[in-house]
């Protein structure tokens, strides 16, 4: 055990901080995503520029050729420092990394960690959400193209990407998980048409993306046919990991912000508020050990495995803590802290429902770490 | 930064499971319930042999020199298997204490070489600010411990008033006659402090993996409708939900044990104020669905399930029970916020 | 004894249904979060016509003369369907407030003629104790309805400031210049808060249950796994909690719905307050249920089920969340203990 | 909706609280169950004396031929009272009277109303719990004598008592819940042992009962053969009731007890507090009306259903929710007031256990209330 920074770690670290202090937006971030895109775009790309991003990629592709433990620091530091947030990106890259040709490595993985060309993840669908291996989108070789139909929905930043990893059903006859691919799809092409769904407190960070007969280049196969369920299951444990996505730092802030309400309250805290401020606060030191120990253990150990599905749990679990903690905290209902902090709490309900239910995540723990028997359904 | 067990810090804990396995079958764990303290003698003579009593004791004055870490290890395994002894008490809390506050040097040997040491609390088991009534975990002849009006560690001989122990027999309390202390105001005292957090974190850590074990074997083996009851949803998601429970009371408490060694002062007391409310009330709550789980057998004095419940109720009241860990946390962010 | 309902409440429960299913379709529902009002003037009126909106008036006074326990099966079936009607802040909330504590009679056969009016409350939804400064439930051009300080009901006609209605748009508050209001301490102004309470209860009863029949009809068609989802134990059991909520919050609403009329005063507010505070956080986990069970699409504007929940907060939030009641409760408690 | 006493229900808990007033013992209820079993008997006998046992049953048996509407009513007052708890054996009567014949019901309902015969139920083994149809118990007819061979738990006052009700296999051949027969079996008869069961918190209320090679009488059998499961499924949803057990009058002793004691330790209650034992206090008023609804039902339709889990489940929630505050206060924990409230903790951590677990009974209301479809089991 050491939590320190290891002297190279420290050196990272420092200059870091001391980047984001000259280089940190003065202007707030907007409140409704269609402003706060171009502000979260240029302080991305600026981050890009100044060396920040795709820390852990090689540095052939554009990335930094350092670890995750640098990730990780700088998923602390830009939540120390109140940064913007960041578009979640690094996650699509790596099965361009472990899957691409070197031609497609070559052309795409530089202009995504630049973020100059933005990507989405094309998974879910309306009929294969929880039950991922039911996806019902088909994708058929004709001549030198791949000829895609179906719909996807849950696509993160969807409106505003330019290109899906998406999944499709090449082999119709095989079973379930077995006939799928991964491609590349510009988002560009012909047939598609992309759709906002909004939010219940009125983000419209997700689309549904309908396929109508969308050709693409042959070569936009990602891997081999048939490669598909890997390469999804690869994405999907590098984006339950809490550190990946930045939650951590950003609940972080809301922590601060709802103490520094209870604090100009004015009011003496009495028993109760304190438990329920603790509880939160303790939340959050048990998430970000949780954290640390499972990047050390990808450090140690390679890509995450089923127990990943802890680490969401935890996540959803702190997210629904913090989130209570905030509504119960704030019982003046007429303020807009209290207004904003309900939209974060109505945001929270979608925690353990995305990137594979709460009652998902638990099947995998019980069967795949915990080893019990299956049900008759196996 | 490196979040893991040493490879010396692994064979401990392979060493102390062996050990442990030996000393407190299920069997034998139930018996020391009412067995006037045997157990709990014979294995603190052979947890004293394996150095393992002094592990928070300096190496010059008869100990260890082990890490805070070091003793989590070993508490941790411990409170698997449910161990009638105070090493929380004694080897982590009150060792602490000697050595961190000022203690007598001969009292930290002393300790090192078994003899009883219980640390003072008050009627709550909150840390007395101050007036001590209760040994924590006490042995009979046991030596009280607490911190003086002066912010030094004081020994007392305890004139001793009734054994209170129909909440954990493995773990009993004796009211003692009032024992004047100081409030826990110094940094050392605060360490020590943490430092006692962050060990109860890990012996409730510890009851809970022992839960889930059990709970998961059980659930494997007991078959109801012609399967066994761990192939249903709703036992397994029980279990689903336990694990999430220790493995993540298992990354706070060795966070905080690196923390309270290592790190600046506020930072330690977050880390262990964290562990020791988180911990609590994840271990009770792991206790309580592993009972579940067994189902008849699990409320009976034929399984010691309801000791492990009974260890993890004492031990998430020690210290300040979850109130006092929390209104430091939600202070701190008040502070800061 | 007899806990049921009467024929003629069985049929009012029947008819308020149908006239509901017609008014509050899950499409209209979602448009009047952003229609300015429509539905619920369109609405209010229909509910007018049908008597409804005067139940708890006299008929004497221009009301259909109802029970509580009548206004209770309106609130509930008003609830099921999300109705954007002051269903509980005037036909049940002002409505016992002019009627019990003296305000003006031509007021309460002016309400029951459709006429808007809002209880006013203070920031935290709570009752006033000597200041109100929420108009709940407000509509356009209301008057607003508090006990004065000489301990009768007075109408107010509204200096209005800032609509609030991002946490529920079908029930907006409005925020008004402070009105100066007496405390309920009075039998009659105890017994108003006690219906207001139940009424509540009633509304957050209705909502859990649309909720609860929604989940069942999704589980029982949404097909993963080339199964229904509601053959998973776990979505099983999700809607057996829910059920189990419903159903219980149910009985202490109607339970009440009686005593607040009938039962002397001490025990009309234990059991108000018991509905009030227990419908609150049932109806809150049978919502947030209710988005789990139906995934992705329950957590956007695509489906009404946000609405739902927004309602259920703002209802648990009224007339002093859930601290009132609960703190009644004990203190009662603590007088007979 | 009419909460009050009719006129005559009114009169008859006047009567019934006259009655108690001059008739409770002055000794308070001993601790431990064996000291405790014959107080509990003896004021149950003078109870029966009194006229105030079996109030639901038919004169002609050794009832009062009034109806659930005075048991409840009985259920309240005594608990008013702070009477001695009641030995439940009212239920267990149940099924003699549907289905015993008349010389059944002439021999064995009298004594088991007025207690002078004591009753226990053997249905649970050590292999059948929440699968009860899955009991392994056998009874096979021999000549005129049935002899029955298994082991049966979870038997209350199985210690104490002189007959059991007990659920055994008499066609090996039919599947599972259709070769079951119930039997009145004389626990004095030779190759039965008892054995109590120790409980966490040192109660023996529980027993074992080995059956090797006991022979009783051919007429022993209640209803035809096969009829077992039906019997079996009519004990446990009364037995699921709250009001039958008595379990609400015992809860608000608790709760009284409780604020008692908050009150007592001069401190002023905070809000954290006030939270904790409101709650608890709410979940008594819920669990009353909820009872007087299943009451008020049961006395319209006839027999509880499977509604009747709703009942179980919220009787366990209130308990465990009241159990939980009676922790929290008493924060004293070298009290022996704490130590008590602890045993009942741990007394109540069974509830979500015996009768059906609390998965059982949401099961059933999955699939028998709400109607959700069954899983691949089926």
């Amino acid at each position: 055990m050491d939590l320190r920074d290891s002297p190279d770690e420290a050196r990272f670290r420092g200059r870091l901080r001391s980047w984001l202090a000259d280089n940190l937006p003065s202007e707030p971030e907007p409140a409704t995503l269609s402003e706060r895109w171009p502000y979260m775009l240029a302080f991305q790309r600026k981050m890009y520029r100044g060396g920040w991003i795709a820390l852990s990629y090689p540095e052939e592709v554009g990335g930094q050729g350092l670890g995750l433990m640098e990730e990780a620091i700088l998923g602390e530091e830009l939540g120390r420092a109140n940064a913007p947030t960041m578009i979640p990106l690094g996650h699509l890259g790596r099965p361009l990394l472990s899957h691409g040709t070197a031609e497609q490595r070559r052309r795409y993985l530089p202009p995504l960690l630049a973020s100059e060309e933005i990507w989405c993840q094309g998974f879910s669908e309306p009929q294969a959400g929880s039950d991922l291996a039911a996806l019902r989108t088909r994708a058929v070789l004709d001549g030198d193209e791949w000829v895609l139909s179906g719909q996807k929905v849950w696509t993160s930043y969807g409106a505003f990407a330019d290109y899906c990893l998406l999944l499709a059903r090449t082999d119709p006859k095989a079973v379930r998980h077995r006939g799928i691919s991964a491609f590349v799809v510009p988002l560009r092409t012909a047939g598609i048409t992309v759709r906002p769904i909004v939010l219940a407190n009125g983000d419209e960070e997700f689309a549904e993306i309908h396929l109508d007969d969308v050709r693409i280049p042959a070569e936009n196969l990602l891997g081999k046919p048939t490669d598909g369920w890997r390469i999804a299951m690869d994405v999907v444990s590098y984006e339950r990991g809490a550190v990946d996505v930045g939650y951590l730092a950003k609940f972080d802030r809301y922590l601060t912000e709802l103490a520094g309400l209870v604090r100009a309250s004015g009011r003496e805290p009495d028993r109760s508020t304190l438990q329920t401020l603790g509880e939160a606060a303790a939340g959050l030191e048990v998430l970000r050990m949780h954290c640390l120990r499972s990047l050390s253990e990808r450090v140690e150990g390679g890509s995450p495995g089923a127990e990943s599905s802890i680490d969401k749990l935890l996540m959803t679990r702190v997210e629904q803590t913090l989130m209570s903690a905030g509504l119960e905290l704030l019982d003046d209902v007429t303020t807009p802290d209290r207004s904003e902090w309900f939209d974060r709490y109505l945001y929270g309900r979608a925690g353990s429902i995305y990137g594979g239910s709460a009652q998902i995540q638990r099947n995998i723990l019980a069967q795949r770490v915990l080893a019990l028997p299956r049900g008759p359904r196996a | 930064m490196r979040f893991a067990l040493s490879e010396d810090q692994v064979f401990l804990q392979q060493t102390t499971a062996e050990v442990a396995a030996h000393l407190f079958a299920d069997s034998a764990v139930r018996s020391a319930a009412s067995d006037g303290g045997a157990l709990r003698a014979d294995a603190w003579k052979k947890l004293t042999e394996l150095d393992l009593v002094g592990m928070l004791v300096p190496e010059d004055q008869g100990g260890a020199g082990g890490s805070v870490t070091d003793a989590c290890v070993v508490a941790e395994v411990l409170g698997r298997f449910i161990a009638p002894v105070p090493y929380v008490a004694t080897a982590i809390a009150t060792a602490s204490l000697l050595r961190l506050a000022g203690g007598p040097a001969e009292s930290l040997a002393d300790l090192a070489g078994g003899t009883a040491y219980a640390p003072l609390l008050d009627a709550r088991l909150d840390i007395p600010v101050a007036e001590a009534t209760i040994a924590f975990d006490w042995t009979r002849g046991a030596w009280g411990v607490a911190l003086g009006a002066d912010g030094r560690a004081a020994v007392h001989a305890l004139a001793e008033d009734a054994v209170v122990d129909d909440i954990d027999p493995l773990h009993p309390l004796r009211r003692v006659r009032p024992v004047p202390t100081g409030a826990p105001d110094s940094e050392a005292a605060r360490r020590c402090r943490a430092i006692a957090w962050t060990g109860t974190a890990a012996f409730l850590t510890g009851l809970a993996d022992g839960a889930l074990r059990q709970a998961v074997d059980y659930a494997g083996q007991r078959e109801q409708y012609g399967q066994p009851i761990g192939s249903f949803q709703a036992v397994q998601h029980l279990c689903s939900d336990m694990l999430v429970d220790v493995e993540t009371a298992r990354s706070v408490t060795y966070g905080a044990s690196w923390a309270v060694e290592h790190a600046p002062i506020d930072e330690a007391e977050r880390l262990a104020a964290s562990a020791k409310a988180y911990a609590g009330p994840a271990s009770l709550r792991v206790c309580e669905t592993g009972i579940q789980v067994l189902g008849g057998i699990g409320v009976t004095q034929e399984h010691e399930a309801h000791l492990r419940l009974r260890s993890a109720h004492l031990h998430d009241s020690a210290f300040g029970g979850t109130d006092a860990p929390l209104a430091l946390l939600a202070r701190r962010a008040i502070e800061n916020g």
